[in-house]
């Protein structure tokens, strides 16, 4: 097996006078996909922003190719947040601006933007100031510009959450393009099927834990531990005291 | 009020008649005023987006020393200005002192620290929302603060405009440092002081409004052209 | 009590007003702005009594019926001061116009106060009597800065140009670097102060009984014997010259 | 500028003795500012958030006004105060000329504006994100007004320490209205301005020194209060 | 037939140059359930913003029961917005600020506010910055608000959009029992399945104008418009050049 891409050992994070990620382990093989699971508030977006550098863990470590996280680890990362955080400019400037971001030159820029516009169907509103766009048109706008930097590793925080049926698909697709060109995948969603159709190992969440890990369709169709059952069967499951 | 509204009228009357000595008074507290706004945005702009954007030691410290520093009496200014600007002051040979040149230095000094404060606040509101995404990006500090600067540019123009207030009506500063000499370093703060020390209270009113007209009309120009902007930009 | 700033600065009231609060329990309360801005606010009766030094504009005050009485209380005198270079050489001249006149053909700097006060009238006078305009020179070496006499000796002493000033701001005054007195004696130097009253009749809400008491108390013996105690560095300030 | 840190010693040592006149004019400095900027908080406060949340026709013409009037020139405003207060004035029976009432009303004045045009901005921020939610809610004028200045309440923090730092600093007005009378209305400006025109320079710039403390002290104060309370909110 | 409670006439909408909604008539019943769907940025917030008087039509008309809406109507309607909007407080106090908005008195309030709390599983969270909050807590949250102010005409958009399958069900169950309150339902969604859970009748929009109308689930098993139909299969549609 290939030497991880990212890997977490012992993570804590406390906020709020609670623990709210407990001694999760974890690592992230080149062109692996991991699908996040677990109740609302079990931490899902925590995680996701713990690996990727955005907060600092109380307790526990992570490792970008066995070493401390650096600038390099940032650029080959790539994030879309649970919501979309936009600038105040238009659906273009936007894409350039984060091209620019992650140090491309000019032309290169505007040959990405533009092929970017093209790829997730906002070409039509590409001069619109992105604050306006629907809430769909948003989030699709936040995955073309996490796919535009071309990352190594992309975190998904639900990117279809509030997209119709053909823009999910159309999206799932995109993401499934990307893991074929070598990308490695970490995907929160609450959508069993989209888990399924897009992942490969489950992370089962709850209340700050690990719950339950295993390859994709097989651990969600038999879940071991009582929380991802009650998940999958729909059931309110009231987990261990926080 | 009767000797009010008539020296308002003289004023006024001076003003279209396009009056040299007015006019002269007028365009220099312009000159001056206008410069230190521009040179105070250049200083606290970035400044005030750095301690807003950046967590470092001492930020809480550098947040209070600009909130402080809005409070800075002109007059003490205005003596450290003269002090190092004097003929035997550090910076004496400049000859700058009782120029137009001492008095934009001094209100930049002054008005420095209000736009540094105040941008501070508007840029660390805007960060808490901005943050997580521009680290995602991996974007460098300069480049932070830029964008945070563009995208907040709307609420930095009252940021802008409340410095151009304190400078078009400050007097304790220039008048050490300039020294309110006629035809040379005369402005409208000055000249009304001037007057009021002379007993004429309605002149001095008078050019107090006609000062006042000023500043509205140079907020209202900008309001205007903000107006259109954001209207362009939220649709 | 309207009074003028370089009365306050040279540091009198700190003196006499103990000595009058001693004697009457009076408490005096000044408010130090320029003789015109002095007069004017006495006008409008905010203020009982008037301590300036333009003997014109505090007759026309009385005229106007808004003082009782105007009396000489005291004089000092003015003095041009320069840098210890001298440029214009006038150092020990005791005629002021001529003195004036060669400073305007050095075209040495002047600062003038240029704000109507009684120095500036004196001033004006001297530059008169001395047969020059410096009204055109206004901007170049003859800065009119505007001012209180204060910030015209730090003008003054700032950019190292001649003053006219009163010998009591001077003498009190903290910021002389190399300045010094270089032209004083000519009688034309003269600086009389007066007091006024302000008139119940004109302004009832005034409390006359204590402006009267004060204005006497500044005539009388007492007052006038603790004017003339008033010294800086062994040297006095104002002389009293009551007619009684 | 040997002689400036022996005024420095001097006026540190005078507080450290606690020095009687020095004490009461520090004392005289912070009530004057302190009631001059609540009184400028109750009315700027309400008065911003009310241009910045509602949409009315002359809201652009009212944004400018305040905007504009950020730069109200203090001996203008001193100007007219006195000449309200004075014995001939409209409210001259008060009997209010030369006392710290009259200074305090002078420095609202002068402070309202800010408070109010820098609200404006604020509040329009924030209502911009609040106004639907509010609206759904079927929320009345005076409710949102209130639910807008509590949310931005960090935010307005530093609105009223810009206010506390022109009052503070400001020499102009005080000095017309409360004519520096020793004892009675002589404020750490004032006595600033008085040193300085005495040519104590040192004297002066070490007053100017320890009003910059005072500044600082009030400041770090608030700002610490303020951060123990952020940190409550936002966990 | 009763008579309607909102009925909507001719309703446009036109904002940077386009013409976003497109001549909406529309007529909601007292009690009715409608499910309006239709594609990304087909204009279906816009249209719910319209109906509940948040922003103004640039033509047609508005009536609350056969009359110009107003304060009354105001009263009687609530609304979840598709990203809650929470005060920057407690999730206690921001559902104390709601029923206060909502004049209701103070003892009131408080029991009505621990009454949402419970009924949304947020008790646990009550003394939480709302802001904080995971997004789907943030959700709950603002159906707990819009539930608890009593109201006759509710309008959600895509309430369960970032909620588990376990809150999903509970929210749906908390709108059913609403509905059997006699509460009229107005409800965005992408879910098909949700849709024919929770409508009775369908709007199907498709670039701002009324693509199809029917009874639920009826109209989504047999979609006479192309619109409807690429929606259902989960076909992308490039729909009329707008
Ligand atoms: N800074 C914080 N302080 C206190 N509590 C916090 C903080 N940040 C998050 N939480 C809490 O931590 C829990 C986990 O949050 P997180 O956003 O990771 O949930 P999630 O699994 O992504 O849920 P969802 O499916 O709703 O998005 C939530 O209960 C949230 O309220
Ligand atoms: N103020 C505005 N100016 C310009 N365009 C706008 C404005 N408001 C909305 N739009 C555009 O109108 C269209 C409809 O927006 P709306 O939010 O109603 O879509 P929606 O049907 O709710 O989509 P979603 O399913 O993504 O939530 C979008 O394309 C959006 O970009
Ligand atoms: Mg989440
Ligand atoms: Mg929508």
């Amino acid at each position: 097996m290939a030497e991880p891409l990212l890997s977490a050992s012992g993570l804590c994070f406390e906020a709020g006078g609670g623990r709210l990620i407990d001694g999760v382990d974890l690592a992230i093989r080149p062109g692996a996909r991991v699908a996040v699971m677990g109740a609302n508030g079990a931490g899902k977006s925590l995680l996701l922003r713990l690996l990727h550098g955005l907060i600092r863990p109380s307790a526990g470590e992570i490792l970008w190719r066995g070493r401390p996280p650096g600038r390099e680890a940032r650029q080959a990362q790539a994030m879309v947040f649970q919501r979309p955080v936009l600038l105040r400019r238009s659906v273009r400037a936007n894409l350039r601006f984060a091209l620019a971001a992650r140090g491309a030159g000019r032309a290169d820029r505007i040959a990405r933007a533009e092929q970017a516009l093209v790829r997730a169907r906002l070409d039509r509103l590409a001069q619109r100031p992105a604050r306006l766009l629907s809430a769909g048109e948003q989030q699709r706008l936040a995955v073309a510009r996490a796919l535009a930097c071309a990352p190594r590793l992309l975190f998904l925080d639900e990117p279809t959450a509030s997209l119709d049926p053909a823009s999910a698909l159309a999206v799932e697709a995109l993401i499934r393009d990307a893991h074929a060109d070598g990308v490695a995948i970490v995907l929160v969603t609450h959508d069993a099927g989209q888990a399924r159709r897009l992942g490969d190992e489950l992370v089962f969440l709850d209340a700050g834990r690990v719950a339950e890990t295993g390859a994709l369709p097989g651990a969600l169709e038999a879940p071991r531990s009582e929380a991802a059952r009650a998940w999958v069967e729909g059931r309110l499951h009231t987990g261990p005291a926080r | 009020m009767d000797g009010f509204w008539g020296a308002l009228a003289r004023a006024v009357g001076l003003i279209l008649a396009w009056d040299a000595e007015l006019i002269e008074i007028i365009g220099l507290s312009l000159r001056v005023t206008l410069s230190a706004v521009a040179a105070a945005c250049l200083i606290g702009l970035p400044l005030g987006a750095a301690v807003g954007a950046f967590r470092f030691p001492g930020r809480i410290a550098a947040t209070v020393a600009l909130n402080a520093l809005m409070g800075l009496p002109p007059v003490v200014v205005g003596l450290m200005v003269y002090l190092t600007l004097s003929a035997s002051g550090p910076l004496g040979v400049l000859g700058l002192l009782y120029t137009p040149a001492a008095m934009i230095v001094a209100q930049t000094v002054l008005v420095a620290p209000i736009v540094a404060a105040l941008t501070r606040q508007v840029v660390e509101e805007l960060d808490r929302e901005y943050a997580e995404q521009f680290a995602s990006l991996g974007l460098g500090p300069l480049g932070r603060v830029r964008a945070l600067l563009w995208d907040a540019r709307y609420a930095l123009l009252t940021v802008a405009l409340a410095g151009f207030g304190r400078a078009t009506a400050e007097v304790g500063a220039v008048m050490i440092v300039g020294g309110n000499i006629d035809h040379a370093t005369r402005v409208m703060t000055t000249a009304i002081a001037l007057e009021t020390s002379k007993g004429n209270l309605e002149l001095a009113l008078a050019l107090g409004v006609v000062l006042i007209a000023i500043a509205v009309a140079v907020t209202g120009t900008v309001m205007t052209l903000r107006a259109s902007a954001v209207r362009m930009a939220y649709g | 009590l309207q009074s003028t700033t370089s009365t306050r600065n040279s540091g009198l009231f700190d003196l006499i007003l103990p000595i009058f609060r001693a004697r009457t329990g009076i408490e005096v309360r000044v408010v130090a702005v320029g003789t015109g801005q002095a007069i004017r606010n006495a006008a409008r009766g905010d203020g009982d009594a008037l301590l300036v030094h333009d003997r014109e504009a505090e007759r026309r005050f009385v005229a106007a019926g808004h003082g009782t009485a105007r009396h000489d209380v005291m004089y000092n005198d003015f003095a041009i001061v320069g840098p210890r270079a001298d440029p214009a050489g006038v150092a020990g001249m005791a005629d002021a116009p001529a003195a004036l006149a060669r400073i305007a053909r050095a075209r040495a700097p002047f600062a003038s106060r240029g704000d109507d006060s009684g120095t500036h009238k004196a001033e004006l006078r001297l530059w008169r009597a001395g047969g020059i305009d410096p009204a055109a020179q206004s901007g170049r070496w003859y800065r009119e800065t505007g001012s209180g006499m204060g910030a015209t000796l730090n003008v003054g002493t700032g950019m190292g140009a001649y003053v006219l000033t009163d010998r009591a701001s001077w003498i009190a005054f903290g910021n002389k670097r190399g300045h010094r007195i270089l032209v004083e004696g000519d009688a034309r130097l003269f600086n009389q102060y007066g007091i006024v009253a302000v008139s119940k009749r004109r302004h009832p809400r005034v409390k006359a009984k204590l402006a009267r008491e004060f204005v006497d108390w500044m005539l009388s013996g007492e007052g006038q014997a603790a004017i003339a105690a008033h010294r800086i560095d062994g040297r006095q300030l104002f002389f009293p010259n009551a007619r009684r």
